[in-house]
């Protein structure tokens, strides 16, 4: 069972990986990025990280994603103009990409010791109850620093993005 | 006793010249020039007196001048009886020729000025006489050096004269410069510069019969000595230093400054005294530059050339009596030479002022019924310097000719020839100056007194300079070895006489002979002439190649090429390279992320070679 | 094997209960407003206009689907596609009753219990954001891309105060699942108030339950939020291209979206299944209700207002009395009385949206986001720290 | 094979990262290079949780989590600036925005 939902939505996020890179038009990648994510928050919870795979879809795909898309509206650029790439690009674009992940794969697979196989909740460590544990003892400077953080970029975001009413 | 108190005054003497010289009046400038020398003269009278018997030096050390580490050089001064000598004819002489100027100086500008330059020389030769260590000798060596420079160039708006000073200047300085090699080599060997030290430590050391130590140092103290008193390779400025007005070529260039080097090496006897290598050497160019000068001398028009030639002469003599070994006969020489040779400058000297500033004999004639004085001062001079027997000029020559005749007989027939050439050119001079009638388009007057009373005193000891037996007032210092039979001093009696007659006959009788003779010898004539090309050769030889070098070398190779090349070819070079990377600024992101992902993937594969995977 | 059937069972059971309920909530939605507004509403398709829904459906069913030429054709079948299909979503983990024993299988009155429950439902309607902004840019017309991005935005800035407020009743019940939850707020306080989050002890969750409710109003976009298909502005908002199917798409989302609301707010607040008072006594009132019902019934039926009144009536006044009856079957009593008190409690509530859809004005866009930045979203926090306080205190590690 | 070992989970994220850099590199509208951005950020994430479950510690999903949180930081302050480039540039080409001269 898990094998079966391990590949479709491996496969999910591929297909709308390449999609991302291959459209024209920023909407569409933009859509393709938030099958991606989709389908990594199932993954996750293949991996048993509940909170995060709910995190991933509010945060990433019901926040960030929105934002993209709200930009995308509201320039409403049209597609790329083709043309302008440069002729390395497209002769070694390719072969390079795949060299890099045979490379990459090699490695995984040589280099790492024994790597468990993934069974359903053999491992519940991501539930809520447990990240907020650590969250908040272990990790808690890095979860104030980055809360200063947002604050930081909401105000940067206003600043930059408003009117200049004069 | 304080000896110091000798340069003192003419050291006082230029500061308050110097200083407010400006404001003074021209009485008031020659009472403190001429007074300070008079004071001068005064305190070395007392003192010798004080002093008379003086077998033995009598030295004064004030204070340490310079101390470091080993080396200890005291300001300390000394007098025995080859400085007696020396302090009396400068103090003596200078003071004739300070009241001579006085009155050659009267309506010439800088008044004030001249006679602070003449003060400061004093100053610096009466310094160098009393010095008892090389050291001090030589700040006086060089101040009299210092002097000459500003003297020579004292008409300093005239080219002639500034080229002339600083030729003056450049030679002596080469000449220091081997003097200054052989007292640091005396320091390194001896490791102290005071006479007296060096002598007792030469007194047990052998006599050096190849070349050694001693030889070296000797050598190198008569370049500077060549320098200086204006011997072969280094006599080529004296001729030009006569751009000077003619007291300072009286006083500087025929009787105090031009003997330094002789004195030197008197001073220095117990060194040369171990070295008969260079003795050899000293004698043979004092010869040359003697027969040298004197040929020169018969050729030139300018009355203070023949002079100045006939000055680098007679030091030859000086230097051919030191080589030989005859000190207390060269010091002799060195002291009538001072007596007629200033004469002649100052004899010539009135006769300029008196036809109106003009030096060539071709333009003069038949002065002796404008200057009476003038005439019978100059021919006592003339005929002192020849060595007509009975003047001064004929005891000191012939002692040296005979102490030469004793080292080298041939020596001493180059040298009676040499008289008899320098007699025929100083009676030429004579003739042509006061004999015949006057060729020039001024009127001549006789000087006032207070420039012909020198040149009667002086007269008076040219002519009987030669009975004050100085050989023997030297004895205790150089020993007196009686020399020579009478039949040599009566050639060379003779031989003067001769060279007198040839010369009255030439210039009186057959007025036009000169010029046939001079056609008649045709090249030979044309090089003696031109001075056998020295300065030309000179120029040939080191001027032009020195410039040549500094300019192609130097200045193009070195400066050009090295120096700019390599900065502004590194800020080339650099360029360069920033324009490669420029390139990486292009501005396009995808450049940039092209370099971002490369960047990153090399240091993935970086650390997973070193990493290697735990 | 029988995990398969039993949910697949379940499933038909809810989603035809559940379109059902949509169908007619749009019937009493027009009914109450018209009441409210003093007049009748439908009459005319069946009795009381009953069947008006299904000649609704019926209608758009059949209208000709309209695909407008300088569309971007895939994007504007997608968005209703989305908006639907996400709203149906969030049914799955609603639970709305105990564990039951029927014809011999355990079961759970629920489709499935997630241990992340409430964050399942928040990342579906932040997820839910997308129909309505995509479906708006993908019309190509102003006026539904300024629908669209108002909606959007207008989502967004709600989602915050209502997660807030969702996170303060958290902290009393201490579990992401909504089974857990419920059961936390069973009992009874002092006897005879019930541990729902609004009543229970250490802080009485009635601001967060208030506060709630607004953004829910305004995730909805109903009324006093419903600016971005305001008639009058906007023409019809995000969906004016849409008509036929993809129109009811956004039109049975929406109802779907405001179901959902009610049923989250009813199990985190309001107790879920659990009775208002202790056990022997509430299991009377649903046949109380029942039997007054019938009574209503029969008194209009014999006086007829309408033609056919003196027929429908009686007919109704019937039903309710089998329904009555039913609970007094001691088998389906298990079944039916949690179902009772959790369809209550919604029904209360799409009551008071319908309600407040009749009587309140609406915002201006720029008033409404205000106040949700400047008013909701403090208020929520302060909501948020004083559970949080309280909690801490009285539980006491 | 019942079930997956977990090395090819990081190979999908090896293959998304290796999209996510073709994307970057490749596309020339800036929205859609922010997005392949945010795709390889996702990628990491994947790997992160998936060395979680190896170590059996929760600490990878508490950086995936952070990486979250940065990565919204990062698109609010990045949008932004995407507004203000096209307001002043009338563009979004990446080939025409090379001189910081207007």
């Amino acid at each position: 069972m898990d094998t079966i939902l391990f590949f479709i939505f491996a496969i999910i996020a591929v297909v709308c990986g390449l999609n991302l890179v291959l459209q024209k038009h920023p909407i569409s990648s933009a859509l393709s990025l938030i099958g991606v994510m989709g389908s990594l928050a199932v993954l996750y919870l293949m991996l048993g990280a509940e909170f995060l795979a709910a995190a991933q879809v509010i945060v990433y795909a019901g926040a960030i994603m929105v934002l993209f898309v709200f930009v995308i509206m509201l320039l409403n650029a049209g597609s790329e103009k083709p043309g302008g790439k440069s002729w390395f690009a497209q002769i070694a674009g390719i072969p390079l990409l795949l060299a890099f992940i045979a490379v990459m794969g090699f490695v995984i697979e040589t280099f790492l010791p024994a790597l468990r196989s993934v069974r359903f909740g053999s491992f519940a460590g991501g539930t809520a109850r447990e990240i907020g544990r650590v969250l908040f003892t272990e990790y808690l400077l890095p979860f104030e620093v980055t809360s200063v953080l947002i604050l930081i970029a909401i105000l940067g975001a206003v600043v930059l993005a408003r009117k200049e009413i004069d | 006793m304080n000896l110091w108190l000798i340069p003192l005054f003419p050291l006082l003497g230029f500061l308050i010249n110097g200083i407010w010289g400006r404001r003074f009046s021209k009485a008031l400038v020659n009472l403190f020039a001429v007074g300070s020398v008079v004071a001068s003269f005064a305190y070395v009278l007392w003192v010798l007196s004080a002093l008379y018997p003086l077998t033995t030096a009598h030295t004064e050390t004030y204070f340490t001048w310079i101390h470091s580490g080993s080396l200890q050089i005291g300001f300390d001064l000394t007098v025995d009886r080859l400085t007696a000598i020396m302090l009396l004819i400068i103090t003596g002489v200078g003071l004739l020729i300070h009241i001579y100027s006085a009155g050659y100086m009267e309506h010439e500008g800088g008044y004030h000025r001249f006679f602070s330059f003449l003060n400061l020389f004093m100053f610096f030769m009466l310094l160098l006489v009393l010095a008892s260590n090389f050291l001090l000798l030589f700040v006086g060596w060089e101040g009299v050096g210092l002097c000459s420079y500003l003297l020579i160039g004292f008409y300093f708006g005239e080219d002639f004269a500034n080229n002339a000073g600083t030729k003056a200047f450049v030679v002596n300085r080469i000449g220091d410069f081997g003097f200054l090699l052989g007292m640091l080599l005396i320091v390194v060997h001896f490791g102290t510069l005071d006479f007296a030290t060096i002598a007792s430590a030469v007194a047990s050391m052998p006599v050096e019969a190849s070349a050694g130590v001693l030889t070296a140092i000797t050598l190198l103290l008569f370049v500077g000595a060549t320098g200086k008193s204006a011997q072969i390779p280094l006599f080529v400025w004296l001729p030009d230093a006569m751009a000077g007005p003619t007291p300072v070529s009286a006083l500087i260039h025929a009787a105090t400054m031009v003997t330094a080097g002789v004195y030197m090496i008197a001073r220095a006897a117990f060194l040369y005294g171990h070295t008969p290598i260079t003795l050899h050497v000293v004698a043979l160019i004092g010869l040359f530059t003697a027969v040298m000068a004197a040929t020169i001398g018969m050729t030139q028009n300018d009355i203070k050339r023949v002079y100045a030639y006939s000055t680098v002469s007679q030091l030859g003599y000086m230097f051919l009596g030191i080589g030989v070994g005859a000190y207390s006969d060269g010091i002799f020489h060195v002291m009538t030479h001072a007596f007629f040779k200033a004469l002649l400058f100052l004899g010539a000297g009135s006769i300029i002022h008196g036809i109106g500033g003009e030096q060539d004999l071709r333009r003069m004639g038949g002065l002796r019924k404008y200057m009476p004085i003038t005439f019978i001062t100059l021919l006592a001079a003339s005929l002192a310097i020849s060595g007509f027997p009975g003047f001064s000029g004929f005891f000191s020559k012939d002692a040296i000719l005979s102490a030469a005749y004793d080292y080298a007989p041939w020596m001493y027939w180059v040298g009676v020839i040499t008289a008899g050439i320098t007699a025929f050119y100083v009676f030429r001079a004579f003739f042509l100056a006061f004999f015949g009638d006057y060729r020039g388009h001024h009127h001549p007057h006789e000087s006032p007194w207070v420039m012909t009373l020198p040149l009667i005193v002086l007269a008076v000891f040219s002519v009987g300079g030669g009975f004050l037996n100085v050989p023997n007032w030297l004895a205790p210092m150089f020993p007196n070895v009686e020399h020579g039979s009478p039949l040599l001093m009566w050639i060379s009696a003779a031989v003067s006489i001769l060279g007198i007659v040839i010369a009255y006959y030439i210039y009186i009788l057959k007025p036009g002979t000169a010029e046939s003779i001079a056609a008649a010898t045709g090249p030979v004539y044309k090089l003696i002439d031109h001075k056998y090309y020295v300065d030309e050769i000179y120029g040939a030889l080191i001027v032009r190649p020195v410039e040549a070098f500094s300019r192609t070398v130097l200045w193009k190779g070195a400066d050009i090429a090295a120096i700019d090349g390599g900065v502004d070819g590194l800020g080339h070079r650099l360029r360069g390279i920033g324009a490669i990377f420029r390139q990486m600024q292009s501005g396009s992101i995808r450049n940039y992320a092209t370099w971002v992902v490369l960047g990153s993937l090399l240091v993935l594969f970086v650390l997973g070679l070193a990493g290697g995977g735990r | 094997m029988t995990f398969i059937v039993v949910s697949l069972i379940k499933i038909a059971i809810v989603m035809a209960f559940f379109m059902t309920v949509l169908a007619y909530l749009q019937w009493i939605e027009r009914k109450v407003l018209s009441h409210i507004q003093l007049r009748v509403g439908p009459r005319r398709v069946g009795p009381h206009g009953l069947l008006q829904p299904l000649a609704d459906t019926l209608k758009l069913f059949l209208k000709e689907d309209l695909m407008p030429a300088h569309v971007n054709r895939f994007l504007y079948r997608l968005a209703p596609a989305v908006a639907v299909f996400l709203c149906l979503l969030s049914v799955a983990v609603f639970p709305f009753g105990p564990e039951i024993e029927i014809f011999g299988v355990r079961t759970q009155m629920q489709i499935t219990d997630l241990n992340i429950g409430i964050l399942f439902v928040l990342a579906v309607t932040s997820v839910g954001v997308y129909g309505i902004a995509i479906g708006g840019w993908a019309s190509n017309n102003k006026y539904s891309l300024m629908g669209g991005l108002r909606s959007a935005a207008q989502m967004i800035s709600y989602e915050l105060p209502m997660g807030l407020a969702i996170i303060a009743p958290l902290l009393m019940l201490n579990s992401l699942s909504f089974r857990e939850m419920v059961n936390n707020q069973a009992g009874y306080s002092l006897g005879f108030i019930p541990r729902w989050t609004v009543f229970q002890y250490p802080f009485p969750q009635v601001f967060g339950f208030i506060i709630y409710l607004i953004a829910a109003f305004a995730e909805t976009n109903r009324i006093p939020f419903d600016l971005p298909e305001a008639e009058n502005e906007l023409v019809a908002g995000y969906h004016t291209e849409y008509s036929s199917m993809k129109f009811a798409g956004y039109f049975m989302a929406e109802y779907a979206n405001m179901t959902t609301v009610c049923c989250i707010a009813a199990l985190l607040f309001l107790g879920g299944w659990h009775p208002l008072f202790p056990a022997p006594y509430s299991n009377l009132v649903p046949v109380v209700v029942f039997v007054v019902v019938a009574a209503l019934a029969f008194f209009h039926g014999l006086q007829p207002a309408r033609k056919w009144d003196n027929i429908t009536f009686p007919i109704v006044g019937v039903i309710a009395l089998i329904l009555a009856g039913l609970f007094f079957v001691p088998v389906l009593n298990t079944i039916l009385i949690p179902i009772f008190w959790f369809l209550s409690k919604v029904g209360l509530l799409l009551f008071v949206f319908i309600w407040v859809r009749g009587t309140l004005p609406r915002f201006r866009y720029d008033q409404l986001m205000r106040f949700a930045w400047t008013f909701l979203f403090p208020v929520a926090l302060i909501n948020l720290l004083v559970t949080g306080l309280l909690v801490a205190v009285t539980t006491g590690h | 094979m019942h079930h997956v070992p977990l090395s090819w989970y990081l190979i999908l994220s090896a293959i998304l990262f290796a999209l996510g850099i073709a994307g970057f590199i490749y596309r020339k509208n800036i929205i859609t290079v922010f997005m392949s951005i945010e795709l390889m950020l996702n990628a990491v994430n994947l790997s992160f949780v998936a060395f979680a479950y190896q170590l059996r510690q929760v600490d990878g999903q508490i950086y995936a989590f952070f990486v979250m949180v940065v990565a919204a930081a990062e698109a609010a302050v990045g949008l932004a600036i995407i507004l203000t480039v096209f307001k002043n540039r009338k563009t979004l080409q990446i080939d025409e925005i090379d001189s910081m001269k207007l």
